[in-house]
């Protein structure tokens, strides 16, 4: 063996209860790995990752004197600290340790277990003869930066950015809109409870623009990151707002006093139901209180031959710059929290339910800003062609749970449909008809909500609505209408007139979620939401270290779910800070100096310019603090002289032989 | 008999420029043949194989022996070399790495047999005779070495002490060797007796290669113009000086060719081949696959190109060989 | 109307499992067991307000095996391949092959009523085609009414006469040539029926 | 749901069963492969996964080395072009592969015993896809055998 | 441009007027149309309800033999359309059927490989011509016609869905050829298809909704574009009106029979006297737009 003395590794099969154990053999593997030369101990044992298992490691170590350790079990991603723990804690390097991943890869993906069985005695004895040249390593000890970036300022980023405020840490909260507040600053009442969604979200907002731990960035982009747990370098891209932030004082005068007297153009914030003036605040509890100027209808911007009133209006305060130009930061972060929300379901995607041709079919947002008291209509439920309803339908899973759009459960529409048919009806009383598949109320007191709506007379038909049409067969339905359904309780196919139709659309990732996923080097989940690192165990982890998940960036889920993530994200975060520093994989790649020819192959290679080439020696050097250790220059070395860590080329040829052996 | 320690030189299956270089000392040869005495060099002196048979083991200090192991006959004398020598050297590319000759793995036995004496156009065979390892006429009795399927580096067939590289090895080379074996200070066993740095080391033309250099079309020697300062591969030929072991002093480079890899790989790469591909796929300028195999289509042979002198002691030895009765007969190792 | 006293239960040993075999074999039904029962389908069907089951129950009743029921069901025979279910339904299930493999079943086991217009449709025109390899509508309609309501040949006349007068009725076989004719017909042969 | 399972044949000759090696990125298809694990998909057995951090760190020794030692295919797995962990080293790979190929393709090896695959780390169904298709098509191929033909020398010389 | 043409048994039928205005119509734009030697009924909605894998061989002996044609394939009928286009779509996605299916052909020395293109008349006049050189070649604008479009149901499903093609693409036909275009929400409704032959209350019930709801809209013609909807839609008038007192009296021509008249056509060329709901009553409630023009 490889200069370490005599070769004596204890091998641990561990049944993971029948996880294992059920398809792989692991008497047999155990008897059989006894067999395996350098092994010592071999064992099975039901959980190694448990106390008594880790302590198994400890013991033979200490008795048989061994100095190598092969675990298989689950995924190193799981449990590869832990063992390398135990390695350390038995008194070996932790790096004398090697896992076998025979659960994921093995016992759980085959149903032969005779083939199981040898597959598992094959990557076994891979990594026995792989841990023989495993050396001596430690982890590299690199600070951590404590300000923390934080991507998106819905609910999830306010909260998020408040706690780590509160704890003392300097957040940079950035949102590519003119105001944070996200969708929930959109809905009217929150379920079950119907809690008014201003009332709780505004003050939070306000607390962001004053907190003086946070830095709000709005209308601005992150563009670039570069660096590592700890120690991130972030570029944000600031859009000009046309407004100095520093001198507007929020009189919001220069709005009543621009050229255009009535709000002319489509207001983003109410979907395009209500009208804005070129220069406008998206709505009043906008933080920052600022107005903002769109390039694309303001008349300066389009003729340069405006009368100004804004600007007149605004007088010394100067405040109004047309020539605010585009500006960059750059800034230091040591983690970073994603949370850049949804979008919902654009239901024109599905014609048969009539969204943008029939003008009173409704996405259930739109409903939302419907029936709010700051909305478009003051709260009044009036449709596109000025009636007020009698009759409404409401369609759940619109976009969601279907093959032909999204195939994942949106989660909050079941309680937000049922929220929006108790407003609607409050504030109409129209006869209201739900159209489901499956009524979903799993959480804290939403089963009594669905019991307060049965309660007060809401229809509840189950069949998803199959089309809204507007062709009467009878004189009851003209003018109407006409859901087409099969109520399949019933079990009759039945035609609904209403008045007004509300779609509740699926939430969906941002189309741009690739765009942000590549950004930050996280991975997405086929539907396209970000991944976490585990589902039960790392929920706001991703696999890149020092990035952290919330809201529904990860995955459909409603505000108090968005809120508990953002404070376990905040949490892990703040763990992170505090740890002072972190410890890095000591995966780099390294030059044998004394091999190197210099030929300067690898230095292009490296995408994080982590080779250079000196001069003095005519050879090339690596900075250890810049490698990631991918190993692409080791691959590319032509004479075999760079090596990388925890992945030598001897231990890659031996782990190669030993899973062919067998043969 | 003085009391000299005996040397032997043999060659196998190799083009005689290994001989030659041996002749190349010039001068430098008195001295060997002042330090040794030759027991067996069939080249150059009259001794005969059933002189060396009669040898008693160990006799002889050294055997350099060149070529690669193509025949039966080879085979036989490379063992026997070995028995009778304290140390055998694997002398030049040939008999380290299978060399030049090794290429004909790239074909089996039936089609080098059929192409030299069947298809060659300068060859006249109308009765389609090959060669046979016994052959009677009117009672005589020839007998001819087996021609085996596959051509091997010498340490596949016996086991060898040191190498000393190159095609052929240089006079420097072959001096130091031989030095440091008559010297005593024998270095470990297996080594190679070259430094073990790669050709750039001692390349003039070392410091004209860019820091990054990637390119976008590989060209061939005879198709450009060669700058004689210049960083071959920065003028876009593959030179193989980055994968190859130096210790020639850059002799090629200097003479405005690039490095084709004779000196073999440094003691880190097992296969001299792979390496020298991986770097020269990592330095092509595209991330496209269109346009990457575009820019391979400039190389065409990669096997001739990245293992002209090294096939035989290469991962994969020889071109798979079609499925025949013959192999089939040969069931694989029972798992 | 009196009202019945038999039980309506339906009991686990009445059930056939093979008839979900079947459909999960067909081309576009392999999905069935994916069916979220939301009645996509019926509420699309322009004819499911015929129908004695909507598309949805004959799925769920192909996966519980009630055979009977579903071959019986008049709904195989209304569904006039509009597609619609499939192209709306949520599950990807290609409901109009299902009712297609529904209505093989059932004219292969025979099980539809006696002068039933559409299996004798699907029949004979499986049987003019294998003979002349194209179709010719007079005549199919013309014995399809034969074996089924002769009478209404009596209320057919004046729309015959007005299409013969317009040149659209097309008294003569359209068939293709020979040669071809006869190597349809092999490859026909050739695929099988139902193995 | 109720499948039709295929029957395994109680007799007849045992079907050969090719043995792949795999080159698996840290970040995506290890992950993938683990994610098929937790989703509990089954996939064919025949393929051993060795990891490294990047499909850049595949050293072409690495996939020779597998042929010459008994593997009958070689996969190697990294993320998606674009999504690479470390920017671009699963780029630097396809640099190698494309031209690897051709050289084993010079060697007499068949085109489908070594393939590259993109597979991210949400892609369990497309690795799944990947093995078994790989299994199928190098099945379908033979043993390679290349570790005969390497080392098994003939004891008696074939004379013409 | 050359076309495979594939008529279906209809257009050799009943629908000559179908295929002789398509005919005058392609010939005009300058397309041509070679009609597919030995061409097979394609199985339509009634072989696949005794057997499918004889049904998807009829289908798929015409693609082969398109295949040897080497053009693309032009099917007037919507139903020999999407059982082509579904044809091509399960063959390339269930391998066992294909298998099958290429054994079968096999034995007549035909091979299918899944190139050929199909194609219905209204794509290639939209895609090939385009609205706006078809706007330019109008001689006769149809001025004051208003007409409801009606595609039926199996144009646009999942198997013959193109990229681009849908039905509000479709639609600008019509203002194209000078007439007023009626959004008629029941244009991809299904007309009953053999249901009127055979479960006539039933069938007679879509097809009623169809023209009341034309009707309802003002629309003086209901344009198809399968000559199955055709003879559906129109068949069936006189019986309503006779039955339920209610003009549901609609003139249903085949949209080539409408670009015809537009594009000056002689109206014998296009057959229009074999409707049976004649087109004469709109042709002379405007007249003087149509003669001026021309």
């Amino acid at each position: 063996m490889n200069g370490n003395g005599n070769l004596r590794v204890g091998l641990y099969i561990c049944h993971c209860g029948t996880n294992i154990a059920g398809t792989i053999d692991v008497k047999a593997v155990a008897a059989w790995g006894e067999t395996l030369p350098g092994v010592v101990v071999s064992r099975e044992y039901k959980y190694m990752c448990s106390d008594p298992g880790q302590q198994l490691i400890v013991d033979d170590v200490r008795e048989q004197h061994l100095n190598r350790i092969v675990v298989a079990s689950c995924s190193p991603l799981l449990h590869e600290q832990t063992f390398r723990g135990a390695t350390a804690k038995a008194g070996l390097n932790p790096f004398f340790f090697h896992m076998v991943n025979v659960r994921e890869h093995d016992s759980w993906v085959h149903e032969d277990k005779q083939a199981a069985t040898e597959k598992a005695k094959d990557l076994i004895r891979a990594a026995v003869r792989r841990v023989a040249f495993h050396k001596p390593l430690e982890k590299k000890r690199v600070p951590i930066h404590p300000d923390v970036l934080i991507v998106g300022g819905g609910i999830a980023g306010i909260h998020a950015a408040l706690t780590l405020a509160n704890a003392g840490k300097h957040v940079y909260l950035v949102e590519r809109e003119p105001t944070i507040g996200g969708h929930m600053a959109k809905f009217d009442k929150t379920f079950p409870t119907l809690d008014c969604a201003a009332c709780i979200l505004t003050p939070k907002m306000t607390a962001v623009k004053k907190h003086p731990n946070i830095t709000l960035w709005t209308l601005s982009d992150v563009t670039q990151i570069e660096g590592y747990v700890g120690n991130f370098t972030v570029t944000v891209k600031r859009h000009p707002r046309y407004i100095i932030e520093d001198l507007c004082v929020g009189c919001l005068e220069c709005i009543e006093a621009c050229v255009y007297k009535q709000a002319k153009y489509p207001d983003e914030f109410n979907l395009g139901l209500g009208k804005r003036k070129p220069i406008y605040i998206p709505f009043p509890q906008a933080v920052p209180q600022l107005p903002v100027i769109d390039r694309e209808t303001c008349i300066e911007f389009k003729s340069g031959r405006c009368k100004k009133t804004c600007v007149e209006v605004c007088g010394d305060r100067k405040a109004i710059d047309f020539k605010q130009q585009e500006s960059t930061e750059t800034i230091n972060v040591g983690s970073v929290i994603l949370a850049t929300g949804f979008q919902v379901f654009d239901a024109r995607r599905l014609p048969y339910y009539g969204y943008g041709k029939f003008p009173n079919v409704y996405t259930s947002l739109e409903a939302e800003r419907l029936i709010n008291a700051a909305g478009p209509t003051q709260g009044e439920v009036i449709l596109r062609d000025g009636r007020k309803p009698k009759t409404v339908g409401i369609l759940h899973c619109i976009g969601s749970r279907d093959e032909n759009t999204n195939r994942w459960c949106s989660r909050v529409c079941c309680m937000y449909s049922l929220k929006l048919a108790h407003l609607i009806k409050e504030h109409t009383g129209a006869e209201i008809f739900n159209f489901y598949i499956d009524i979903r109320t799993p959480g804290k007191g939403f089963e009594e909500f669905y019991q307060r709506l049965l309660n007060e007379g809401v229809h509840f038909i189950r069949g998803k609505g199959a089309e809204i049409n507007t062709w009467p067969l009878d004189p009851s339905e003209e003018g109407k209408l006409i859901i087409r359904v099969e109520d399949t309780l019933i079990g009759k196919i039945r035609r609904i007139p209403v008045d007004m139709v509300v779609l509740s659309v699926g939430l969906e990732p941002h189309a741009d979620a690739g765009d942000v996923r590549r950004l930050f080097n996280i991975s997405c989940s086929s539907e396209g939401w970000f991944l976490e690192r585990h589902p039960k165990l790392a929920p706001v982890n991703t696999f890149t270290d020092g990035i952290f998940l919330a809201g529904c960036c990860q995955g459909p889920k409603d505000i108090p779910d968005s809120v508990a993530q953002a404070g376990a994200a905040a949490a892990e975060s703040l763990a992170l800070i505090d740890s002072k520093f972190v410890e890095l994989e000591p995966n780099t790649a390294y030059i044998l100096e004394e091999a190197c020819s210099g030929c300067k192959t690898c230095i292009p290679l490296c995408p994080y310019s982590a080779i250079s080439f000196v001069e003095a020696k005519k050879k090339a050097e690596i900075n250890e603090a810049l490698c990631k250790g991918c190993g692409t220059c080791v691959a590319a070395c032509p004479s075999g002289s760079i090596r990388q860590n925890l992945f030598e080329d001897e231990e890659i040829f031996e782990e190669i032989k030993g899973v062919l052996a067998h043969a | 008999m003085t009391d000299k320690p005996k040397v032997a030189f043999y060659w196998c299956a190799s083009c005689g420029g290994c001989e030659e270089a041996v002749v190349d000392l010039a001068e430098g040869v008195l001295n060997v043949v002042a330090a040794v005495d030759i027991a067996f060099w069939p080249v150059a002196l009259d001794f005969k194989r059933r002189d060396v048979e009669a040898m008693a083991d160990g006799a002889l200090l050294a055997s350099f022996v060149n070529g690669a192991i193509r025949t039966t006959e080879q085979e036989e004398m490379a063992h026997l070399l070995r028995h009778k020598s304290q140390v055998l050297v694997a002398f030049g590319s040939c008999a380290q790495l299978g060399g030049i000759p090794g290429l004909a793995n790239l074909s089996s036995r039936d089609e080098i047999f059929q192409t030299v004496y069947k298809e060659a156009p300068s060859t006249v065979n109308p009765e389609g005779a090959l060669p046979k390892s016994l052959h009677r006429d009117n009672g005589d009795c020839v007998s001819l070495p087996g021609f085996y399927e596959t051509v091997r580096a010498l340490n596949q067939v016996v086991d060898v002490d040191y190498y000393i590289p190159g095609c052929p090895p240089t006079p420097k080379i072959i001096q130091q060797a031989v030095e440091a074996l008559l010297s005593g200070k024998a270095p470990e066993k297996g080594s190679v007796l070259a430094p073990d740095r790669a050709l750039c080391d001692e390349c003039p033309r070392k410091d004209t290669r860019p820091e990054k250099l990637t390119l976008t079309a590989f060209k061939r020697p005879q198709e450009i113009l060669i700058d004689a300062e210049k960083c071959l591969l920065a003028q876009g030929v593959v030179c193989l000086g980055p994968a190859t072991r130096g210790g020639c002093e850059a002799l090629c480079t200097r003479g405005n060719m690039p490095c084709t890899g004779c000196f073999g790989p440094t003691s880190r790469v097992r296969d001299f081949g792979a390496k020298a591909l991986s770097a020269t796929a990592s330095i092509i300028d595209s991330n496209d696959e269109k346009q990457i195999d575009q820019i391979l289509d400039t190389l065409p042979d990669p096997v001739g190109l990245f293992y002209r002198y090294s096939l035989p002691a290469s991962l994969l030895r020889r071109k798979k060989l079609p499925e025949q009765p013959a192999t089939k007969g040969c069931a694989p190792k029972a798992g | 109307m009196s009202p019945s006293f038999q039980p309506s239960v339906k009991y686990q040993k009445q059930l056939k499992r093979d008839l979900a075999a079947e459909i999960l074999a067909t081309p576009g039904g392999e999905k069935i067991y994916s069916c979220l029962q939301c009645g996509t389908c019926g509420g699309s069907c322009p004819l499911s307000g015929y129908m004695d089951f909507t598309p949805r129950q004959l799925i769920g009743m192909v996966r519980e095996g009630f055979k009977q029921e579903v071959i019986e069901s008049f709904s195989i025979w209304l569904c006039a391949s509009c597609y619609e279910c499939t192209v709306r339904c949520p599950a990807g299930i290609h409901v109009t092959d299902v009712m297609y493999a529904l209505k093989r079943v059932a004219i292969r086991e025979g099980i539809y009523p006696r002068r039933f217009p559409v299996p004798v449709l699907a029949k004979e025109f499986m049987r003019m085609l294998k003979s002349t390899g194209r179709t010719n509508e007079f005549w199919l309609a013309f014995k399809m009414l034969v074996k089924t309501t002769p009478l209404k040949l009596l209320t057919m006349w004046p729309l015959g006469l007005q299409m013969l007068r317009r040149g659209r009725l097309c008294l003569t076989f359209n068939r293709i040539p020979k040669p071809a004719g006869e190597s349809l017909r092999q490859m026909l042969e050739s695929v099988g029926e139902r193995q | 749901m109720p499948e039709a399972k295929p029957e395994t044949p109680a007799v007849g000759p045992k079907r050969f069963e090719p043995r792949i090696v795999a080159f698996f990125c840290n970040w995506c298809t290890y992950l993938a492969a683990d994610l098929a694990g937790t989703s509990r998909m089954k996939y064919a057995p025949n393929m051993r996964v060795i990891r490294t951090m990047c499909s850049g760190r595949v050293d072409p020794q690495f996939v020779l080395d597998a042929f010459a030692h008994g593997a009958d295919g070689v996969l190697i797995g990294g993320c998606h072009p674009g999504d690479c962990h470390y920017q671009e080293g699963n780029y630097k790979a396809l640099r190698r592969v494309h031209l690897l190929k051709r050289l084993l393709r010079e060697m007499g090896i068949e085109e489908e015993r070594f393939r590259l695959e993109w597979i991210s780390a949400a892609e369990a169904d497309r690795l799944k896809t990947a093995v078994n298709d790989m299994v199928e098509k190098v099945r379908a191929l033979g043993p390679l055998r290349l570790e005969t033909t390497a080392e098994f020398f003939p004891e008696e010389v074939k004379v013409a | 441009m050359a076309y495979t043409y594939f008529p279906g048994c209809c257009m050799h039928g009943f629908a000559r007027h179908c295929q002789d205005s398509l005919y005058a119509v392609f010939n005009a734009l300058g397309l041509e149309l070679r009609e597919l030697k030995d061409w097979n009924c394609c199985g339509a909605t009634s072989y696949i309800a005794v057997d499918e894998y004889q049904a998807f061989t009829l289908a798929a002996r015409n693609l082969a033999l398109a295949e040897q044609a080497g053009l693309e394939v032009v099917a007037p009928c919507n139903a020999c359309f999407m059982v082509l286009k579904k044809a091509q779509d399960y063959l390339a996605r269930y391998s066992n059927l294909r298998e099958r299916i290429e054994a079968a052909l096999a034995r007549g020395g035909l091979q299918y490989s899944g190139t050929v293109q199909v194609r219905h008349p209204l794509e290639i006049v939209i895609e090939k011509i385009g609205i706006k050189a078809l706007r330019e070649k109008v001689k006769r604008p149809l001025k004051g016609w208003n007409v409801a479009p009606y595609y039926g149901c199996l144009l646009t499903r999942p198997y013959t869905l193109r990229n681009g093609m849908t039905l509000e693409a479709f639609d600008q036909l019509i203002p194209a050829l000078g007439a007023n275009l009626v959004d008629f929400e029941l244009k991809d409704r299904c007309c009953g298809g053999s249901l009127t032959g055979t479960i006539e209350e039933v069938g007679d019930r879509l097809v009623y909704i169809l023209l009341h709801e034309a009707k309802r809209h003002n629309a003086d013609v209901l344009v198809t574009v399968c000559p199955l909807c055709q003879l559906n839609v129109e068949t069936h008038q006189k019986q309503f009106i006779r039955r339920d007192r209610e003009d549901v009296n609609i003139p249903v021509p085949y949209f080539t029979q409408l670009i015809g008249l537009a594009l000056g056509i002689p109206e014998k060329d296009l057959g229009l006297d074999r409707l049976l709901v004649p087109l004469d009553r709109v042709l002379e409630e405007h007249p003087a737009e149509l003669r001026a023009a021309a």
